[in-house]
């Protein structure tokens, strides 16, 4: 199986979930409140109080058709909003 | 231009704590104020002065100089944005142009409630109305800003070009901030008309606590805007100058119109206040979820890291001086 | 039933807030109250009312009306989940079943509160020794939930039926929020006994604040409960009837049983309330822990998204013209 | 050595530690606050407030050995109250 | 010594929901107040305690005991932590004594605040210059604490011996709980000197507030104390009785000193409390960068779960009893 | 690409960010109040108020060479202060 780790503006976090929904994922985990820096932006933490907000970071255990059902759906969202995707394997314990 | 009014504004609790939190980050204290806990004294903010609003709205009616107000500062909300716009595209792209031109034209809560706090200490009259001018100038600026984008932007490639009026107004007018400051607006309206008993069990919240939640969220904004300082160098000088002289600029027409429609000058100094602040809630916001292509640094740094403590330290008593000098006294 | 009550008590900032709550779901605003800051009001309004209704106490002390009105609330939380459960075995299985009938035979504190803030608008006078009633209602319920599974459940394989009374004792009254009620209630008790002079002293904090921060936690409220819907439609309509149609029988009982005790009209409402109202603060923890078994989305669902809506909005004041009818008021 | 993410419910944290404790990690990482979806349930943030809690995300990096016996011990815990546990490779830096 | 003055003590809501939560640990209740609300009480308290302390200390004038007392106050927090360095070398390390040390040395906040609770309680009169004092003792201990490990410390291999004495400083006074503190302290006394109607719009906030939330408050340190008891265990007998005998013995010198410098009965107290409190906020913070060398469970462990509970409870009337010992009241 | 998960304690995040980008990493992730056990120290939920702080957990996609460097700046920080860093394989969406 694969493990995919997404990381992206909490605000379009809704548009996120929609996009992986759409390509029927098992199942997923959302941790908010995260700060980084990317090769553009700086996300700190005040940002949560101006109407920016921080980062979500979204796992994903899938298989890999999964996977590129995924990458379909929301390559388009990280290009126009921003964001990072890496996946690497994973097994069930 | 008075210094001592100056002076008189920066020693009160708001604004020393406000440098307090500045003077933080300047010597690098490990201070901080963790997420959500500024979000709960903002949340307070909103609905507490939008409560306080509709009370005093359903006191004084909805005649007098009250719609010619609100219109005014619709218009006002209109018109900077277009105004900054054009100041802006000498340097900057259509995308970056019109999400600052949006921020400037909107209004910043916290500036009014420091400009609020500073007339009640020189015992100057304003009335409660001003604030449904606060919370009706919140979104028009955010639609111009939208149209701008959308009439003016280069063709994209994927033909963006139909303007999604249900996008936008919703961006506009349904951002947490905006939402809750006019719920609450008419939350207190009715309640002053239906329940008045229950206004009294109010106010120890949204009544007494102010002052206090006012100096704690301040003492945050001051450590948030000395952290936006180093981006703003990024920003370069032009930006730099636009912060503080378009603030002054924009107070200048309010001062004129606010005397145009003969507003007395506590209302007036509001409503000054009002053009010359910048939003750093309700526009980001709407600007990060419509105009990505625009750089959020721009607009956060310049109205959170200059224009709102330009406002709160100098804004505020050198637009008192302006109106005092252009609006007559009540007699 | 008088439809005028009804407006008038949705006229009231703590319902007010409450729709704009879900109002903001439903137009599909950004507005959140991050976590953990409706934890934040809830522990406080916790705290607050155990520890006026600790006062109270102290004041009427425990005889009168006192010992028979906590018995009969004891009663009504042991007898109501039964009757609950035989209802909801129609359709669920006996996890199911169980788990939800504790739910509707505990207790709600918000909604307890909102009919006090009802009483008070209604200048209706009512007994602070009823939040002892309110505290001890907390827990029985979920005793007789868990005892229903352990002795009506199909024997699983690895043979859990022994009863594991600590693991149920401690479930039940050592939940966070029973505690913390039931700890303030003491606290509030024994402070005004021994040291009268702190109780003024707590007063701002849990006395004044009180109200606005009803306002604040009702808001939240409104958003968490507008989000249960969607889960709510997929659980059937016999549980959507069932929320709303078991509040008002269960009512009707507590109205009756009110009267047997001669309850006076303010009391007599609260009773009922309590009766009526169903938790989802203390069961859905403790049902969690003990009975995986059962969804959580079919209690906090019914519980959240509708019964709690229900009772603030027009169980409470229908609760009020069924006291009116059959019981006398004070002469 | 490998990586281990466990996501369940908050409420179990207690139960889950005392079980990886038994089955002697060197260590573990927790993370509160996390909602998510899975085969069965939503968990959202408003969860919180009620009793339900949100979910916790635990991270144990360990040897083989020691998750065999993590295996065992959480297996029972997993498929009593829901939850996910997947692991993958990890170096020490 | 007077064991109704302990009782007493012990019956006021402040210390009963201290127990309340300590008792959440004991039977493992779920009773939980999450992160960051015990931060915004935290700093509340400081910003409160600290405005509070500078509108007193401007009332009072810098004349008279004020100097002397605060004088005093810093020698004692340099004089303190050598005695507890050279008592911990018997048993730990330089890095180990030299952080629990300046721990001892320095002072906790709310013990002071539950000692003001309690001499209003006893109607004895404070000064509110106390707070500079607490606020000016905070710090010397750090600095002492990172002195004793520069100088005593085995000279590492990568020869760490210089002085930095840039971070020292840094690290002592800059850290966020000392840094609200004294600037609360300075917006208050700057504020009462030119802006004394504000003070009256803080009270509410400052002042009504504070003693509902120092009791939330104590709720969370009960469970954080007891939540520490287990790894005092580890630390072992020697450990365990410093941080009972210690606080004794330091108040015991503190009386002397409250005698040499004749302070009245009320300052007195708060004096001795001071010397006999120990940080858990700004040492463990500032050891954590500078001495990570030393065991972080050992200084929290002791202040936290030991001492801290002992001084609320039974210390602040024990010394009570002390100064009314060795103190003359005023006549 | 590698996948790099550091967890250290919160006080330590500013050295530690200073220390990556001294590495010249693409970016990185950051999740605060993040809580846990090491060989030595147990890290709970209340420590955030007191001054020692919780733990934070930093994430950083980047290639072989960056982890090098990284490797060499942050390796001292761990030993002074504590913490742990495990990387792995990860591959861009
Ligand atoms: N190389 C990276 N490693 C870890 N996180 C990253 C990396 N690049 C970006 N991020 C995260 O992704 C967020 C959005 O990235 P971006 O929109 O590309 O600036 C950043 O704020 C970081 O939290
Ligand atoms: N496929 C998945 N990928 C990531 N997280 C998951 C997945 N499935 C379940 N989870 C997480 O595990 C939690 C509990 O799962 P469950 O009890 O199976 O519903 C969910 O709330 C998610 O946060
Ligand atoms: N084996 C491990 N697995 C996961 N997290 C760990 C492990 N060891 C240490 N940690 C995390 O690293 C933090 C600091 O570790 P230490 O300073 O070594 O005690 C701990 O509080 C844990 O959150
Ligand atoms: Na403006
Ligand atoms: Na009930
Ligand atoms: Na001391």
């Amino acid at each position: 199986m694969k493990r995919l780790d997404l990381i992206f503006g909490e605000r379009e976090l809704d548009a996120m979930l929609t996009a992986l929904e759409a390509a029927e994922v098992p199942g997923y985990t959302v941790m908010k409140h995260v700060t980084g820096r990317g090769p553009e932006r700086i996300v700190s933490e005040d940002m949560e109080f101006t109407g920016l907000g921080a980062n979500a970071h979204v796992i994903v255990f899938c298989e890999l058709e999964v996977l590129e059902r995924i990458k379909k759906n929301i390559k388009p969202l990280l290009s126009y909003y921003g964001g990072v995707a890496y996946f690497s394997e994973a097994n069930p314990l | 231009m008075d210094s001592s009014l100056i002076l008189q504004n920066v020693l009160t609790p708001p604004v020393l704590f406000f440098f307090l939190g500045t003077f933080a980050v300047a010597v690098r204290s490990d201070l901080e104020i963790p997420a959500p806990l500024p979000k709960l004294f903002s949340l307070y903010l909103l609905l507490a002065i939008g409560f306080k609003g509709g009370l005093e709205l359903q006191k004084s009616g909805l005649g007098g100089p009250v719609i010619p107000t609100v219109s005014a500062a619709i218009l006002m909300s209109l018109f900077i944005p277009i105004l900054c716009f054009i100041v802006l595209r000498i340097k900057f792209n259509v995308f970056n142009s019109a999400a600052i031109a949006a921020a400037y034209g909107s209004i910043s809560a916290v500036t009014f409630i420091t400009a609020e706090s500073f007339l009640e200490n020189q015992n100057i009259a304003f009335d409660g109305f001003m604030v449904a001018a606060l919370a009706l100038m919140e979104s028009p600026a955010i639609i111009v800003g939208l149209l701008l984008v959308k009439l003016l932007a280069p063709k994209a490639k994927d033909n963006r070009k139909e303007i999604k009026w249900r996008k936008i107004i919703h961006e506009a007018i349904l951002n947490g901030s905006a939402y809750l400051l006019l719920g609450s607006l008419l939350i207190g309206f009715i309640t002053a008309t239906s329940n008045p008993s229950t206004v009294v069990k109010m106010q120890p919240f949204t009544g007494k606590l102010f002052y206090g939640a006012e100096c704690f969220f301040l003492l945050d904004m001051g450590i948030v805007a000395a952290q936006r300082l180093p981006s703003l160098k990024k920003a370069g000088s032009f930006l730099i100058a636009f912060a503080i002289a378009m603030p002054l600029f924009n107070a200048f027409i309010g001062v004129l119109v606010a005397r145009a429609i003969s507003l007395e000058p506590g209302n007036a100094l509001l409503f000054v206040v009002l053009c010359a602040s910048a939003s750093y809630l309700a526009v980001p916001a709407a600007m990060r979820m419509t105009v990505p292509e625009a750089k959020a640094s721009y607009y956060i740094s310049t109205t959170l890291g200059l224009t709102f403590p330009f406002n709160i330290v100098f804004g505020i008593p050198l637009y008192m001086g302006l109106v005092e000098k252009f609006i007559p006294p009540i007699s």
